[in-house]
Parts: structure tokens; C-alpha cells; sequence
């Protein structure tokens, strides 16, 4: 299968899993609220695409779904898990804010806005003693950007020489508030250029480019040990979480990365690869719900 | 008198309605916190806070009293710490007090201290707004009771009300307060329907509310607690077990005088909670009646609080995590029997 | 055999002894904060730590494994948990407990949840070592007891040593401990000497030392509280009253049992700490004591503590603040007396 | 008196004052460690020249004896703080790194690196809402500026367009690490730059030019409402707290900013000068000396 076909189909697996889980949430079955990462698929496969756990390890936002998968957590337990069920990664205790699969090179999602940033440059600095060419990356938003968390980790990697990637998407949004508001209309690229590191931004339409980009990127940072920063600028194509009432978007309709991917392919191949991968997060995200739910273990507290 | 016609509303339309009051009425009062206007620098329409509480504030008083900011808690809690030094009245929102870790220096070593370093000259009339409680779904990071911790801090007081008129009353308390108060709305409550009075009389802090009168055991809870405990006080009555129930309002100042005379007729505590079970508020009320009130119990006073892990996400997990009012009465039962 | 030879050291050359003995012996351990190579891009000496307790690391293991940060809290608490949890042992320090407010959600979301979030998955062999502890002039932000929030927190060890011995031997065991442990060191305590076996054994987390037996009266108390409790019990001992010291080590987890056996024969506790009044240490103390010590208990539990302030600046505010051995003196008098 | 011969009175006085403390703390009267601004004074009174308490509030790090004194606040009253005396500021509560006095316009001082700056932008908030023409100051150092409470503060401030001064006062070191190591090498005020306010360099050795651009800067937050930052060289004369053993700056000698100016003064003026402000803050620090250590009162708890 061509790389642009491959994205897709991933990307695509990514859409349909999501919008299965939304599906499941409607019916009742996820817990809590969930954040979805439609519209930033391409850039996170085309990202992980160049990283490969457990040697790279990579941290993500609230809105990992997408990540771990893209990382290639097992579907089904990533389901599970933000389903509440038996079979999660993390046994149902964790959740859809905290999906972990380090032995895939997810180490961790976080509830905190920023704070999983932190604790990439620890798996960075773990690579950088290992010296087995190991780096590690992190995800984050336009909104986490302005946090303490994520500004001391920009300084801390350049002080340090750590190999660590940061990725920001940036939809545009933090919550309901615009990140041109939030940032006062900075260049986040710029700023993040401003602390001392390679900055580039990624078109997050462009999925061939993105592939390529990445891969350099990463190589850059691999090779000098030194950290890097992408910008990648996405839609957020189902609200802050999903069923939320976006009035706050009065005109807004984004386009999609993967449609405009799926022109550039072959239309019958391209929609046959879509249905396959809509087939396969159906069963993924099915198989999870049949699992029970995760319930006390009597052992230990610890794990209740 | 008619302002005195009770009317029925929820917790969060309480608030909201006490905002409303409060920035009408004190013009050095504003609002400060992320998305509680909401839309900020789009053209739909305002969110007014993720639980509603501070909805049309921003179109009624303006935004620049009704201030959005950046996911940035330390450094707009702290500009209302210094908004608050320099004579405004503000009222910062944290979304979920999970989330005063990433601010905590600004609480903890700023807030608190600033009027004991200043010699007692400077008034820090700063009022921290944020939520707590499990029971959603949200999973261990949005989903925790930090009022006990916070109690534990020299210079903050900290409320957590648990009816709409008690919200909006200790809301105006705080707002008056010349230090800073720290308040925990528990967030399966702000759907709770009570009565209030229009006009939304303050509810002084330290005081607490005797919720229900008896004679066995006196029982402490607040926010999501508090209702299991009054619901597994209805079920003990039947069997005529006789459970008074105090609701503290406040975590520091405690009502201690109304916990310890409550005792000495009761002469048993038990103390609910969803904090930690280990140094957390129920240590802080069992050490109370166990210090203060020691002549009066004829038993061991006892805790009930979840498991000392952090809030689990799955259902049956986080229901099985949080004591249930079940647990309540059979911990009762066991603490009767015991005698 | 010779390795078990006796020798006499501080508090600060213990630790730093340990941390000799734990980088050669374990190639994972790192050592991470500010200033502890010191002297980072200039051309002088090392400065080994404020404290000294890092000294002569660097040149020894490198700065690979010995690395100054920027002052950056929050990422670099944060890096050593992802250090951790990929593999190494990091010992994290944090100059002075009070500054656990610029990265308290590392601490209190991350570390401490991490292993639970991973349904118990990941290991977390992270130590934080920090200082604590009034009495030097250091004022409010260089001298707090954080001690008892920190262990209020699930997910977190915390242990707190009162002599050179306990300090090496502590730290060991939070190295090797699959879980995050905080480790505070008195700061008024670093140049107490005391023996120490050379090869520094591992002392185990979760195990009291019974510092003094007695039969009148339990005391329960670390760091420099300790060593005015060891004071007051000597004067007290003239006068015929018998005091039983226990040392907890670890604030959590707590060493109940050997808190509740000594009960059993003393039947009094009194809790003498420089954390809060309200809420700290000593309350939990107190609700071991009252909650499952009820029945040995011939008398009210009592603590003493600071006033719940801040810690005051001025030589004669600060010594007014903390517990003195005199006023352990008269509340144990008071307390022997009222029965 | 000319404007270069003011500052140099007031200079000199605030560096006779610090060596009084110095002496003061070798004589064992002062409780804790004291960090002095030897070095930064003249920086700090040019700076403070154009702001006016207390519409104008400042706030400022551990290190700021200076910072209190150039905004006016009573040297007998200061040195007492320091010393723990019953007429400090605040009655011997605070000390050293807690020197407050508002009505000067000297908001607060702080224990923990970075913690003054949110605070400034609360004073900023109150300025820019009282519409009465003030703004808020607030000084740090190079370390500082890598802490997230700083670095978020820069972005606050440029979103809400915040009445803020941000001062670094660039020594090269925080404690024993070099601002080099700390930062990697970025330049610090192009990184305050980025995030979209104003910056410039200012030469902590010449006053003439500190005095007008200070001026210049503070008029410019004044009449535009937006923050802006100065990055100001200036030397650590002393330590980093008084006493230290500092045998991490092996070859370290720096010039003294003083003596420069000295130089550019008629010289039998400057000196008569200088032993004035000497005589001054001699007895300002004896008169605080003689005051009776602060003691607990009866009354309230609160204030111990
Ligand atoms: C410290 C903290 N503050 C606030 C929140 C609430 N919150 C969750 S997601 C979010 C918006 C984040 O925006 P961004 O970083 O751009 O990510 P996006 O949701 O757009 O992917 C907010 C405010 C939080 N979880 N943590
Ligand atoms: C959050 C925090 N971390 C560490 C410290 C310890 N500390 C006090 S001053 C200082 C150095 C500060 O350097 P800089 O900001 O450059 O100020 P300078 O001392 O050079 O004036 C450090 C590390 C502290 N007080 N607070
Ligand atoms: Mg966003
Ligand atoms: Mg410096």
C-alpha cells in the first residue's frame, strides 16, 4: 500500500473509532465526557509514523485517543478502557484521559492541561542515558501552550539537550476560547523559536508533506539529541467534548484533513480502504463494550 | 417583605444569581476564570462557564470585570491575589480544585500568607471559586475533595456549601471577607433544587447547619455525602435509630462549639467524606471530638471515606469507591451494636 | 564485619554518604535539581548542594547522572517521574518543602497517580527529597512542615528522618521502592551527629523506632519537635514522669501499630509537631488514637502544635511559634495531672 | 541637584545601606540569610524614578532592600523588617524576602523565585480598571525568568493587555548556576519579545541612559495599557546571599556600576555625596538596630 493510502487508512481508523466511541457515548456507555480528536488524525499518524515504541515514547493531551492508536496501542484496549471495561489498558481505572501504553511507546494522557509535557522530557531524558537512539515526543494544544508546565519544559529541554519533540496542535481553540485571545495573537512557533530550538510549522491538510516533515524533524532530533517544536495547525471537528452545545462557533465549519486526502487518492480505493477501517473500529469499539465492566478486584487497595 | 418570598432554584442558579447580585452591588467586585465568559475572541455566543454559574455576567457588567483567561492558573490566580492586594474584590473561578496543583504556590505561599507577612496591614479580600467531588465519571483528575487540604493551609478559610441558599449566602460571606476564602461547589450538586430568598442573605463562615435533630450518633458530612447521609439517616429513623446531622459549611473555620455540644448529647461521632482517609478533613473532625470532646463520647468516634487510592474511572468502580449511603448505615448499625 | 563498624557522622554527611554509596551501586540512579553540582557553565568550584548533601557526586558519576536544572520546578519534578517511569531511579531534590507550590500537580496528579492509572502497570521508583522545618530565621516561605499534606495524598510515601542513620538507611529504601517516596529532612537537624554503619543498611518505610520507652505517656514526634520531646522527656524523667517516644520515620505509611501497642501500655498520647494545627500530622495521629485506640485511651488525646499561622521572621516571634521543650513540659504535667 | 548626581546619592545610599546589614548580620543581628542588591542599585532607582506610589505598585524578588528603598519606603522601617525589629515594616513578621509597603507602591517582596511576578499583573488589573493612570512594575532575575509563573505571566499580560513592566535583572546567575547554562543560551529578551510585548536591553552601567529610557518604556506601558519588558544587566556584587562562600565564580570580578558613575561625576561632589548617604543609612540601620526585637502580641492569633 502506497504511504499517502496508509495514512488514510490509519487516519481513517482513527475518524471511525472516535466516532464509534461518540456512538457509545450517546447509548450511555462511556462514564464521563470524552474529547475526540477528529481532525487531527493526519498529523498524529504522519507524527507517530517516524516513532516507534518502546524505544521513542510519547505523551499526549486529554485528547489522546488518536495518539495511542496512532503509537499503535491495541485498539480494543484502548476501547475498553474508555469504555470503563475489564479489558482496558489500565483495567477501567484510568480512563479516556489517561491511556497508557508504554510498552507501545504511549506513556501516558493526562486530565492536566500541560502537564503531560513534563513528564515527556523524562522519557527524554531516559533515552538520552540509554543511548539507544531513543527520543521521546510530546502533544499538546494551542490552549496548554500558555501554561507554566509547557513554557519551564520548552527552557528545561534546551538547557538540558534533551531529545524531545513538542507537538502543538493547534485547533484554535482552548475550550470555548480562541487562541489568538488566549495569546494575546503571539506566533506560537515564534515563541517557541524564541526559547532556542528548531520550530517549524506543519500544514495539517497536507498529509505527504506532513510524513516527510515529520520524519526529518524527528531525524533531526535523534541525530543531535537536541529538541524540536512542530506546529500543526487542525480542525477540531467535534466539539471540546463530544455533545457539547458550540455556540460559542457561530459560522465555524472547518474543513477536513481527510477529505481532502481521500480526493488525492484513488476515489473507489480510498473508499474501500474507509470502509474497511470503519469496519474494523466498529469491531475494535464493539468487542471492548462487550467486555463487563471493570469492577473492584478484592486484592489490593491499590488497585482497588 | 415580598424579597422575602422564598424561591426554588438550583445550586448553580444560585450562584449565579448571588454573581449577579454581587457584581451589581460592589463595584470593585469582579470575575476572573477560564471560559466563564466563553467565546472570548469568537463571534458566537457566551458560554458563561462550564457549569453555568456565571452565566450573562459578561453581558450584563462587561469584560472588563468579567475577565476570560488563558489556561494559566498560577499566574491569573495570582493576579487575583493582587487585584485583591490593591483593592479590588475578586472572584477567581478554577475550573476543578484538581487543578490547584498547577497553582498552589499562588494559594498556598502567596494568598495565604499575604496578610500575616504584611503585619496584618494588608486585606487579601480574595475568593478562590472552584469544584470537587466524584460520582461523573471524570476520572482521578477531576474528580477530587481537596478541602481538607486546603483547610490545613495558615490564612485560608474554606467553605463547601451544599444547598442553593447556603452557596449563594457563603459566596456573599466570602465576597465580604477580608482574607482569602477558598469555596468547593461538589459538582453533583449544582442540579440540587432548595429554596432560597430573593435576595440571597449571606451565610456567615464557621457556622454550621444542623441538618437533621437526634439523639444517637452525630454524623458530619457535606456535598454529595452529606445527602447519603441524610438519606441513610431516613432509613436508620425507621428502625429507630436516631442520627443527628451536621453539615459544617465550613471546613476552616470548623463549628467546632456545634459539633462538640452535639456530641455531648449523642456522645458518638462518625464522620463522612469523600477527601483522603488519612490526614484529611474527617481526621481533622474525628481529632476535634477525640481532643475537645473526649468526656463526652462513650465510643470510638469513626470515619467512613473512600479507599485511599486515587478516584477511579469505571462505573462500578468509582460507585464502589465512594461510600454509599448503604455503607453509611451499616457503619452506623455496627458503631450502635458495638455498645 | 568491618563494614559494620560504627562511625560517627551528620545528618548531611549521611545522606550524602548514601547517595555515593546508591549512584555506585545502582547505574539507574540519577540525582536531579538546582544547584546540587553547582557552579553549571561557570569555571569554579562545584558547590555539592545548599546543603552539601550532593557534594563531590558530580565529579564522581558526571553530570549525565548529576544534573543542575533551571529554576523550573514543575519540569523538572516532572521529568524525574518520567524518568522513572522509562526505566531510571531518579532522586528529585526540591530545595526547601515550601516550594512544592510551584509543582505540586507533578506531584499530586502525576507521581502519585501514575501507578494507579496504569491499572498498576508502571513502577515509579521516584524519590523527592526536600527540607522542612522553622527555627533558622528563614521566614514564611523557607520554613513550613509540609510533612502531613503530602502524606495526605494517595499514591505517596513520605518519610521524615531524625537521625543520620534513619536518613541514609530511608533514602535507600526510597530508592529501591517501586513508588514514589518523599523524603524530608529537617534542616535544623543536617549537623546532628549521630553512629552510622558504614555500609548504611536500608531502613524499612512504614516502621516507627521506639525512641525512648515509658509508661506514662506516649509521644509522637520527628525532626526537631523530636529532639525537644527527647529534651523535655529527660526533665520529666526527674520528676518520676515516665514518657515513651516514638519516632513514626515514615509519615505514611504511619506505624500504627507500634503507635497503638504503646497506647495499650501508656494509655495517653500527646503529638507534638511543627506542621498545622489543623488538619496536619498530628491530627491524623490523633484519629489513630481515637478511632482504633479508643478503648486504651484513659484520657483525651492531645497535640501541640504552632499557632496557625504562618512562620513568623523575628528571632523571639519564631521561637514564641514553635513548641518549645518547656511548653512539652507543662502540657505533659497539665495532662498527667487531669486525671 | 542634577538628575546623574541624584541617582548617584540614592544609589550609594541603598549600597551604604546593604553593608550595614551586611555588618549587621556578621554581628549576628539579623535571624536568617539576606540576599543584597549590591550591584542592581542603580538600575533599580532609575527604573523607580518614574513610577509613583501608590497608584504605581511594584513588586519585586528576595532580593529586593534596593527595590523597597528607590520606591520610597522608609529606610528605618525597612532595616528593621530586615532585623527582625518590633517598628519593621511589618513588625518583624515578614523579614528580608517579605518587605511590603503599598503605600509606597512597594506591593510585596518574595520567598519563592518567580511568585511576585502573577501578583504585578494583579496590581496591573486594578490599575488598568481604576483607569487613574497607574501600572505595575515587577522585577526578577535571570533564574526567575525560567519559572512557569513568570513565563505564563508574559503571556497573561499580552492577552489582557496588562498595564505590566517586567524588569529581569540579568546577573548571569541564579544562585551557582550561570543564566547561560539555565536558559541555554536564549536571549532572554528576545524570548519576552515573542510573546508579543515590547523589549529592550538596558545597560545597568549607564545611568544617564537607564533614567531616560526607563522613563521612556514606563510612559509607553502607561498611555499604551500594554506590558513590556526590560532585560538589564547588572553584577552580583555580593553573593548570592551575604557570607557565601561563592568559590563557584573562580575568576569572577565585575565592575561596579557605582564607581563608574563616580567617574563621571566631579569628583569632590560625588565623594561628599557618598558620605552622606553613608552617614544617612548608617543611622537609618543603628536606629532600626536600637529598636526592641519584635515579640508576640497577646491579642491575635493572626498576627501571632
Ligand atoms: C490545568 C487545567 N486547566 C484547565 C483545564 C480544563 N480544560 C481541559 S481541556 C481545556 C482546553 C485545552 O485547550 P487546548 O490545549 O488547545 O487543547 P484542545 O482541547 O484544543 O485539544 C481546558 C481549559 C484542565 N484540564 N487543566
Ligand atoms: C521556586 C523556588 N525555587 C528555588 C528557590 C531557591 N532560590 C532562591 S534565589 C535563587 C536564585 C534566583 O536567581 P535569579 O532569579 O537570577 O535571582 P538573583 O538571586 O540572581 O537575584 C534560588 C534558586 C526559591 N526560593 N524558589
Ligand atoms: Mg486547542
Ligand atoms: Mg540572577
Amino acid at each position: 500500500m502506497n504511504t499517502l493510502l496508509s495514512l488514510y487508512k490509519e487516519a481513517s481508523f482513527i475518524r471511525a473509532f472516535e466516532l464509534h466511541i461518540a456512538v457509545a457515548s450517546e447509548a450511555g456507555h462511556v462514564p464521563g465526557l470524552v474529547h475526540l480528536c477528529s481532525g487531527a488524525e493526519l498529523v498524529e499518524v504522519a507524527i507517530c509514523r517516524s516513532l516507534t515504541g518502546p524505544r521513542d515514547q510519547v505523551t499526549g493531551s486529554h485528547r489522546s485517543h488518536g495518539l495511542a492508536l496512532a503509537m499503535g496501542a491495541d485498539p480494543v484496549a484502548v476501547a475498553a478502557e474508555i469504555l470503563g471495561r475489564k479489558g482496558g489498558l489500565s483495567k477501567g481505572r484510568g480512563g479516556t484521559q489517561h491511556l497508557i501504553a508504554p510498552e507501545r511507546g504511549f506513556l501516558a494522557s493526562n486530565g492536566i492541561v500541560g502537564a503531560q509535557v513534563p513528564v515527556a522530557a523524562g522519557a527524554a531524558l531516559t533515552a538520552k542515558l540509554m543511548a539507544a537512539g531513543g527520543i521521546a515526543a510530546t502533544f499538546f494544544g494551542d490552549g496548554a501552550a500558555n501554561q507554566g508546565a509547557v513554557l519551564e519544559t520548552m527552557n528545561l529541554a534546551v538547557s538540558l539537550n534533551l531529545p524531545l519533540l513538542f507537538v502543538m496542535e493547534n485547533n484554535g481553540l482552548g475550550q470555548s476560547t480562541s487562541a489568538d485571545y488566549a495569546s494575546g495573537g503571539a506566533d506560537l512557533c515564534a515563541r517557541a523559536a524564541a526559547f532556542g530550538m528548531k520550530a517549524e510549522r506543519m500544514d495539517g491538510y497536507k498529509g505527504a508533506r506532513a510524513i516527510k516533515q515529520s520524519a526529518e524533524i524527528i531525524d533531526y532530533v535523534r541525530m543531535s539529541g537536541k529538541p524540536a517544536f512542530i506546529e500543526a495547525n487542525v480542525p477540531r471537528l467535534s466539539g471540546h467534548y463530544f455533545g457539547e452545545k458550540a455556540d460559542y462557533l457561530a459560522h465555524h465549519e472547518a474543513d477536513d484533513p481527510l477529505e481532502d486526502l481521500a480526493e488525492s487518492l484513488d476515489s473507489g480505493v480510498a473508499e474501500r480502504v474507509r470502509l474497511e477501517a470503519e469496519q474494523a473500529a466498529h469491531d475494535a469499539v464493539s468487542d471492548a463494550l462487550n467486555m463487563g465492566e471493570a469492577a473492584p478486584e478484592k486484592s489490593a487497595e491499590v488497585v482497588l | 417583605m415580598s424579597e422575602k418570598t422564598p424561591l426554588q432554584m438550583t445550586i448553580a442558579q444560585a450562584l449565579n444569581r448571588a454573581h449577579h447580585q454581587i457584581l451589581e452591588a460592589e463595584p470593585r467586585a469582579i470575575v476572573i476564570g477560564e471560559d466563564i465568559v466563553g467565546g472570548a475572541g469568537l463571534d458566537g455566543k457566551e458560554l458563561g462557564g462550564v457549569f453555568g454559574v456565571t452565566a450573562g455576567l459578561a453581558s450584563r457588567f462587561g469584560t472588563s470585570r468579567v475577565i476570560d483567561t488563558p489556561i494559566s492558573e498560577t499566574a491569573f490566580v495570582g493576579m487575583g491575589l493582587g487585584a485583591a492586594m490593591t483593592g479590588l474584590k475578586p472572584i477567581v473561578e478554577v475550573m476543578f480544585c484538581d487543578f490547584i496543583g498547577v497553582c498552589f504556590d499562588q494559594i498556598l505561599n502567596q494568598a495565604a500568607k499575604a496578610r500575616y507577612l504584611s503585619g496584618g496591614r494588608i486585606d487579601v479580600p480574595l475568593v478562590i471559586r472552584t469544584t470537587m467531588g466524584a460520582g461523573d465519571g471524570s476520572a482521578a483528575m477531576h474528580s477530587q475533595s481537596l478541602h481538607g487540604l486546603l483547610a490545613s493551609v495558615p490564612g485560608l478559610s474554606v467553605v463547601c456549601a451544599s444547598t442553593p441558599s447556603d452557596a449563594a449566602g457563603l459566596l456573599k460571606s466570602a465576597l465580604a471577607a477580608p482574607d482569602p476564602v477558598i469555596m468547593l461547589d461538589h459538582k453533583g450538586l449544582y442540579g440540587m433544587i432548595g429554596d432560597v430568598e430573593a435576595d440571597l442573605p449571606a451565610v456567615p463562615i464557621g457556622r454550621g447547619r444542623l441538618v437533621l435533630k437526634g439523639s444517637d450518633i452525630t454524623l458530619v458530612a457535606i456535598g454529595e455525602m452529606l445527602v447519603r447521609a441524610t438519606k441513610a439517616a431516613a432509613q436508620l429513623a425507621e428502625r429507630g435509630v436516631s442520627v443527628e446531622i451536621i453539615d459544617p459549611r465550613s471546613i476552616q473555620p470548623l463549628d467546632t462549639d456545634m459539633i462538640l455540644t452535639s456530641l455531648e448529647k449523642t456522645k458518638r461521632l462518625l464522620v463522612v467524606d469523600e477527601g483522603p482517609s488519612y490526614g484529611g478533613f474527617a481526621d481533622r473532625v474525628i481529632a476535634v471530638a477525640a481532643c475537645d470532646g473526649y468526656s463526652a463520647l462513650s465510643a470510638a468516634p469513626q470515619k467512613l471515606t473512600p479507599p485511599h487510592t486515587p478516584v477511579p474511572y469505571g462505573r462500578l468502580l468509582e460507585a464502589a469507591w465512594l461510600p454509599s449511603s448503604e455503607a453509611i448505615v451499616s457503619k452506623i448499625d455496627e458503631m450502635m451494636y458495638e455498645e
